[in-house]
């Protein structure tokens, strides 16, 4: 069909039109307005455009170079955590590997922690004084003890720190994956192998892509690592970025790096756009079987699958375990890097937990961060299926839009909504939106769509569209179907979106701290100025007292999304006898109230 | 009751449909056939509203609902990749459109099982997923959730295509109950001629998106239009112009030799037919037969035609491969098509080809 | 207060109207200050609400909010935050009821108000360093060989502490026809002080890498000295350059447009005056600009200071060029 | 050639397959014929290794392969949902294997468009992504994706049920060459059985689970071994023992009177059979008649037994409902089972039925 064609018949539906309407608004509202007066604000300071910003950053040896470490670590990144992820998702999800299931734990700790404390956690491992290196120094006499840091170690620990999206989604994907075309390429004569690199990879493209941008822009972004480990050489942008934000003088040279970045990561988008192109990533079949565990039948390349394996969940679990330990250390010990079993007390968790702001941040937290999660997936989901369903001009400008988050640092993203809002707009009703509760809210919604539009859209690419054509014929509206036949199917990824989101927006403080409202603090700001304080003792350990907290919080979020459904899928591969339709005439136990049973089936099972 | 005006189907620079005009009349049982790829499923899906015609108009009830999304025009469908609902059981599959519907639960159930019924699926297959069916019994599920919902039309896309000769009888009947039973307007795709002739008030015949000839069965088989239809319909044997020259010398009929000229199988006969008042004899050899349970195949040659025939299993002897036959033919059963544009030779003016 | 819940509900009204709550800017709330001051505030008859924010993020918010501003009061800032604020005409004039106790030079005498002194120290392990081995001023920390590599160099300037040691080294290059006002010579010295230093590491302490040996000097301010010195286990004396030190003078304002302008007032009143300064003072070591205050401060500190030589530096040439110098330092200098 | 052996295989606690015996000879054309959902996929994949049975064994060549993982068996299946590569286009779904065997990109993309050729695939079709080829046409990608690799054994589960009877027929004859020309041993899943008859050298009908007979396709026609079979196989009528009775009286046959006795359709006539030494009159009268092309089918009525029958379409005039007649029946072709264990009577020992 013609583009032409294409958009006169998206704008035929109602519900194309609804949302779109409303999509419409809040991208004019809420990410072109603000944006474009921040931008404004930035670049033409007196009306007049200048090219100062341009001319001072390029002529900058440092900035141009840690912009260059920028690119670098996030192309090296893109290729490493790919690597890595789909190694672990394999691991977990595909090959029949013993105990996969503390392997999936394991490697499951980045979901919940992350920032500068991982870093420090691999610190205390590699770094001159850890305990990996002061081994590795008895055995190798001649060993640089500072062997752990430079480009090298910041690819270490941000290729580990970030295989969360893998887990989650590629895993995801890869459930979707009809068993039968599996079964088919092996009676074809293809190798594990084989059928790993043109069967299952191939299906997962739009979820790899869409991952891969994703660490390209963590790479982009990267502060705390290169920080901590990066070194005298490599320093990425990042810092300065946030430096030149803070100064309304340089706000210019802050705001044209963003937007360098950014392009950067919207021309990757559309190359991962442009190469998954006219691909089909869902199922042909008319019912498609579900997934199984793949025996690897080199037993050379079984063992060294195990080994590799094992030696991961190390690298994963071992920063962890120090982290919770430190977490009990004083601040001393924790900077020295000295840590003796019997220092290890309560204090630091005390002294949180008693502050006079004792709860109520967390609270405030978890509200904010769950509404901002639940309503950007929730509005997502309608427009990411739109947006793969119709392909036209129209549906890629609604699309490159919806990045724009993706462009500019929170802070002034955040500027931009008070520059926006402080005064009665028409845009929003007339309201003030400045000294609200609501502003904050908007703005962790507006931060997460693009992470949020990537993931949803790619993981709809997995569902043929036939079955919302069945539905539609049975006379069900479109709500209705979505509810009933597409959000089964989306749902785990949905799930997982959510709770990233949520988890990432628990300790936000870029924007809350422009935006939340004075009584309504959110955890982020607490834990600033717990943390802050000139780095002192307490500061430190603080924030290991708050990274353990978020684990803590982040963890249930995950088993509540992920552990749980685990476990219905597993009881669901048995027999489904006990349903036991024998009660005829009483209808089935899942006639009632099959909606509930929905929730938490797992799409993947069959696709 | 529905009206394909003019409509055009394309798909980027393919062209599926050119051009196609059809009327189904209400409560009729209308049937597509056509070979593999000509477009059939293409007309049911614009017919649904999945596909937004490039040109021309759909109407139902005389009602333009080229534009009407597809949850508004109330038809039901059987998908031919069944399209079923993986994360449901087949209950809730089959009892989606009641629930959409805001059926009572307990009718709901009662209409599901009924229809599960008709359909041979079991109580103990209901609970299950529909990944762990069978492939019938998965077509089955697709039936059974189109028909549960007795829409005022009904599209089925090949919708036996996976079940054995009992079920596909019993189903076909089923479907007839209740097109005739809720006057239902069934529109049907099929590849099994079978079928459409058993079936069908009235059948289209397609061919490249194009129709070729509507009619009723017998029209069809006994009146194939065009070279196309008489070709991909029953079962015939292409005639030698020297054939159609023995026979015309035989008989003093006037066929033409320049048309092409074909016999249906069940028209020639190895025995003189009982009644056969025009029937001409040719001699013939035996080439092959095969035996087909209820009937042996035969093919003979005569006057350089490989004619092929079917001589019914009753228990007599029949001549084998080699032998000399006779092989008896009607003139006026000869079908006769212009060469160049396929078009069928009224049979009184045969004589008028060039 | 409303529980977070009914974030829907309170969205309607402006926070500035909510209750008699006065909303508190402040940079300052770290190490438990914040705690200390709202119980204290409490026990006054002052409902606060601190909204704790680094000094760039709290000018950068008010500055934001001038439109509609949500805060009633800020303090902690130092005159450069502050002059910047009221340059875009967020703060409103006011005389606290103490301005007669402090000097008045040390703020605008206008609309910002000194609380707080503090001085921006160069220190040293003096368990290592001898004090006549020790440098005498930064400036030696890149000539002398033996401190190159020896001293912490900051690795961003986005801290206060970190302006203002800037602040006192580049004053004393003061070229009107250099670029940005300082001399060529100037900018040799931030060259020099980049290339020779250690980098400081995130999120370790400088006190930290001097205890393990990594470096032997580095900035730090007065008020956390004696502090450090503790938890790390380590001993460190200051020193004092013959221009002198500069001194960052934390200010308190009332916020331009706030609607409990009375209740605001009220509170920069209390919370400036010699008590709360004083107790403030002995709580958290910190130097009362209030003179009546510092009779309760810890003597320590009052006599450190009384014996300290402040740089003479000119507060409004510094704040008219500070954003361009960081800009500047980070873009050239900073490797 | 290929042999199961007890073959049990459970999903979760139903059982699909109970007992198998199976025994395949080399190069031979092997059908398995049921109802839909007896387990002819489940058998078919047991064979491929893609399901381990619960018990017993799989042969192939003598060795037991049961534990053999799928691709070391050599074997090469079409699947009855296809299974085709989503994210390849339609030659490389078809060049799959042969990529896989590292042949030369030129051999791989001369065997796929030949392959194609056969299949009646065009080039251009070759280019498309799957998902735009009509059903027929992914079902044609299917098979070429199997037939391309000249397996020793082909695994064919309904591969031709999409398909118009004139494509039907080429690839079946297609399947036919490629079998006998390359000693394919060939296991054929259809619910055709027509098809059944028609090409295999042997068939295997099914019934949940377990298998009613084995034999040659005319074994099973003339000789069912089982009332299952003799009813999904062919089309038969159910006589009354009334009609028996009186069979028996103007015959003298022996047949009992208390078996359940069947008619083949085409084992009845109108008129006397040509030859028909033993053939029995009996008054009937025409219940219906149905228009079927080739033939008309009647249904009769004779002494409580409706008898259904064809009458070809030769042009001569034919009863019409309600009309008397006389039906012609040859007692030996009469088949008889056992009423419990539904065995076959052995023709000779009819009257032993107590
Ligand atoms: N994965 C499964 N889990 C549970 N039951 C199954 C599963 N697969 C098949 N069955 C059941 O096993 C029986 C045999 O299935 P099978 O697919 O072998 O039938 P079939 O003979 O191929 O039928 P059809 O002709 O309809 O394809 C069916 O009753 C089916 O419901
Ligand atoms: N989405 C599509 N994109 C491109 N071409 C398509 C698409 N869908 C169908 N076609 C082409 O349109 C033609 C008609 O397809 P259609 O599915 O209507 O055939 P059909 O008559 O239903 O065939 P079958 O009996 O094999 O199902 C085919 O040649 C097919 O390749
Ligand atoms: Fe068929
Ligand atoms: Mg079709
Ligand atoms: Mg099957």
């Amino acid at each position: 069909m013609s583009g032409n064609n294409a958009v006169r018949s998206m704008v035929r539906s109602p519900f194309v039109v609804v949302v779109g309407v409303i999509l419409t608004w809040f991208i004019a509202a809420f990410l072109v307005w603000p944006n474009v007066n921040i931008l404004i604000a930035t670049f033409f300071p007196d009306g007049s455009f200048s090219g100062r910003a341009a001319e001072k950053l390029f002529s900058s040896q440092r900035a141009m170079k840690a912009l260059g470490n920028s690119f670098l670590l996030a192309v090296a990144l893109s290729v490493t955590v790919n690597l890595v992820g789909v190694f672990i998702v394999l691991v977990t999800h595909y090959f029949r590997i013993r105990g996969s299931r503390i392997l999936f734990l394991g490697y499951a700790s980045t979901f919940i922690y992350g920032g500068i404390v991982l870093a420090a956690g691999y610190k205390f491992i590699y770094g001159d004084k850890g305990i990996v290196t002061s081994l590795l120094v008895r055995v190798v006499p001649g060993m640089d003890p500072g062997w752990f840091s430079g480009f090298f170690a910041v690819l270490a620990v941000m290729t580990f720190a970030t295989t969360t999206n893998h887990m989650l989604f590629v895993a995801n994907a890869l459930n979707g994956i009809d068993y039968q075309t599996i079964e088919a390429a092996r009676n074809l004569g293809a190798s594990t192998w084989t059928i790993l690199r043109r069967i299952v990879l191939p299906m997962l493209k739009p979820t790899l892509f869409a991952v891969t941008i994703l660490s390209f822009l963590t790479g982009l972004g990267a502060l705390s690592a290169p920080q901590v480990l990066g070194g005298r050489d490599f320093q990425t942008i990042t810092p300065m970025i946030l430096t030149f934000t803070n100064s309304p003088t340089s706000r210019d040279l802050a705001a044209l790096l963003a937007v360098i970045l950014g392009l950067a990561t919207m021309v990757m988008l559309a190359v991962m756009s442009r190469l998954e192109k006219g691909g089909t990533y869902f199922s042909v079949s008319k019912v498609s079987s579900e997934l199984q565990k793949q025996d690897i039948a080199n037993p050379v390349a079984n063992v060294a699958v195990h080994a590799v394996a094992y030696l991961l969940f190390a690298v994963y679990t071992l920063p962890v375990v120090l982290i919770v330990l430190y977490s009990f250390a004083d601040g001393a010990a924790i900077q020295t890097g000295q840590l003796s079993f019997s220092n290890l007390t309560l204090d630091n968790y005390i002294r949180v937990l008693t502050q006079q702001s004792g709860l109520r941040p967390f609270i405030v937290s978890v509200v904010y961060s769950a509404l901002a999660a639940v309503i950007a997936v929730g509005g997502l989901l309608f427009v990411a299926r739109l947006l793969q369903k119709y392909k036209n001009w129209v549906a890629s400008t609604f699309e490159y839009l919806l990045h724009i988050p993706w462009i500019l640092p929170s802070a002034l993203l955040a500027l931009g909504l008070i520059v926006s809002y402080d005064h009665s707009n028409p845009l929003v009703g007339g309201a003030v939106l400045t000294g609200t509760t609501v502003i904050l809210l908007i703005a962790f919604v507006t931060v997460k769509i693009p992470f949020t539009l990537r993931m949803l859209k790619a993981s709809f690419a997995a569902v043929n569209s036939s079955l919302e054509e069945a539905a539609a014929i049975m006379g069900a509206k479109t709500l209705y179907v979505f509810r009933r036949i597409l959000l089964p199917l989306v749902l785990p990824a949905a799930a997982a979106i959510t709770a990233l989101n949520f988890n990432s927006l628990l300790d936000d403080y870029d924007t809350a701290i422009f935006l939340a409202h004075p009584l309504v603090q959110p955890l982020g700001l607490v834990i600033k100025a717990n943390t802050d304080g000139a780095e002192g003792t307490e500061g430190i350990a603080n924030t290991f007292v708050y990274t353990v907290l978020l684990m803590v919080i982040t963890g249930v979020t995950m088993y509540l999304v992920y552990g749980r459904s685990g476990r219905r899928k597993g009881r669901k591969r048995l027999p489904a006898a006990p349903a036991g339709p024998q009660v005829s005439g009483a209808g089935l136990p899942g006639a009632q109230a099959p909606g509930e049973d929905d929730a938490t089936r797992p799409a993947a099972a069959v696709r | 009751m529905i009206r394909l005006e003019n409509i055009e189907v394309t798909f980027g620079d393919f062209t599926a449909i050119p051009h196609l005009d059809l009327h189904v009349r209400p409560g009729e049982f209308f049937t597509l056939l056509g070979p593999s790829g000509c477009g059939k499923t293409t007309a049911l899906r614009t017919l649904a509203g999945f596909i937004q015609p490039a040109g021309g108009t759909v109407r139902v009830d005389g009602k333009d609902v080229t534009r009407l999304p597809s949850d508004k025009r109330q038809v039901g469908m059987v998908f031919q990749n069944y399209a079923l609902f993986p994360s449901m059981s087949v209950w809730e599959n089959i009892a989606f459109g009641l629930r959409v519907r805001k059926e009572k639960p307990a009718d709901s159930d009662r209409l599901v099982r009924d229809i599960a019924r008709r359909v041979e699926l079991s109580d103990e297959q209901l609970a299950k997923n529909v990944a762990e069916l069978s492939g019938g019994q998965q077509q089955r599920v697709a039936v059974a959730r189109a028909l549960v919902l007795r829409p005022k039309i009904l599209l089925l896309d090949e919708p036996l295509s996976n079940l054995d000769a009992k079920l596909r009888h019993q189903l076909r009947q089923q479907l007839k109950d209740l097109q005739s039973e809720f006057g239902i307007t069934t529109v049907y795709v099929t590849h099994d001629q079978d079928e459409a002739l058993a079936m069908s008030d009235r059948v289209a015949v397609f061919n490249k998106g194009v129709v070729e000839q509507v009619g009723t069965p017998q029209e069809i088989y006994d009146h194939a239009a065009t070279e196309f239809v008489c070709n991909f319909i029953g079962d015939s044997s292409a005639l030698t112009p020297d054939f159609v020259a023995e026979v015309n010398r035989l008989s003093g009929a006037g066929l033409s030799t320049d048309a092409r000229s074909y016999l249906r199988v069940e028209k020639a006969s190895l025995d003189r037919p009982a009644d056969g008042g025009a029937a001409v004899g040719l001699p013939a050899t035996v080439v092959s037969r095969t035996y087909h349970g209820l009937h042996s195949r035969y093919v003979v040659r005569s006057h350089g035609a490989d004619i092929r025939l079917l001589v019914r299993e009753d228990g007599a002897a029949h001549p084998e491969a080699g032998t000399a036959t006779t092989v008896y033919v009607q003139p006026g059963h000869i079908l006769q098509y212009h060469p160049g544009s396929g078009a069928a030779l009224a049979q009184d003016r045969a004589v008028a080809l060039p | 207060s409303t529980p977070p819940a009914s974030t829907g509900e309170a969205s309607g009204a402006p926070a500035g109207a909510s209750g008699d709550t006065l909303v508190i800017y402040t940079n300052s709330n770290g190490e438990g200050r914040g705690d200390w001051l709202a119980a204290k505030a409490a026990e006054a008859g002052f409902k606060i609400e601190i909204v704790g924010a680094g000094g760039a993020d709290a000018t950068n918010k008010l500055i934001a909010e001038k439109n509609n501003p949500i805060a009633d009061v800020a303090f902690g800032l130092n005159n450069m935050y502050f002059s910047q604020v009221k340059n875009e005409g967020a703060l409103e004039a006011y005389q606290p009821a103490w301005a007669g106790d402090v000097d008045k030079g040390l703020g605008d005498g206008e609309t910002y108000w000194p609380l707080v002194k503090q001085a921006i120290l160069l220190g040293y392990n003096s368990d290592k360093i001898s004090k006549d081995a020790a440098p005498k001023d930064w400036t030696d920390l890149w000539t002398k060989d033996e401190f190159k590599s020896r001293y912490e160099r900051v690795t961003g300037l986005g801290t206060a502490t970190a302006q203002l040691v800037f602040a006192g080294i580049l004053s004393r290059y003061r070229d009107d026809s250099g670029d940005l006002g300082i001399s060529d010579d100037g900018w040799k010295q931030v060259e020099q002080y980049f290339k020779n230093g250690s980098p400081a590491v995130a999120k370790t302490d400088l006190f930290a890498r001097i205890a393990a040996g990594d470096v032997d000097m580095g900035q730090m301010p007065s008020s956390i000295i004696a502090d450090r010195e503790k938890s790390f286990k380590v001993n460190v004396d200051t020193v004092i350059p013959s221009v002198g030190v500069p001194l960052a003078v934390e200010q308190i304002a009332l916020v331009k447009g706030t609607k409990k302008k009375e209740q605001a007032q009220k509170f920069i009143d209390w919370f400036g005056s010699a008590d709360v300064q004083g107790e403030f003072a002995q709580k958290f070591n910190s130097m009362p600009v209030n003179k009546a205050a510092q009779a309760k401060a810890n003597p320590e500190v009052v006599n450190f200071f009384a014996g300290l030589k402040q740089q003479d530096i000119d507060w409004d040439f510094v704040q008219k060029n500070m954003g361009a110098w960081v800009e500047k330092i980070e873009l050239e200098y900073m490797t």
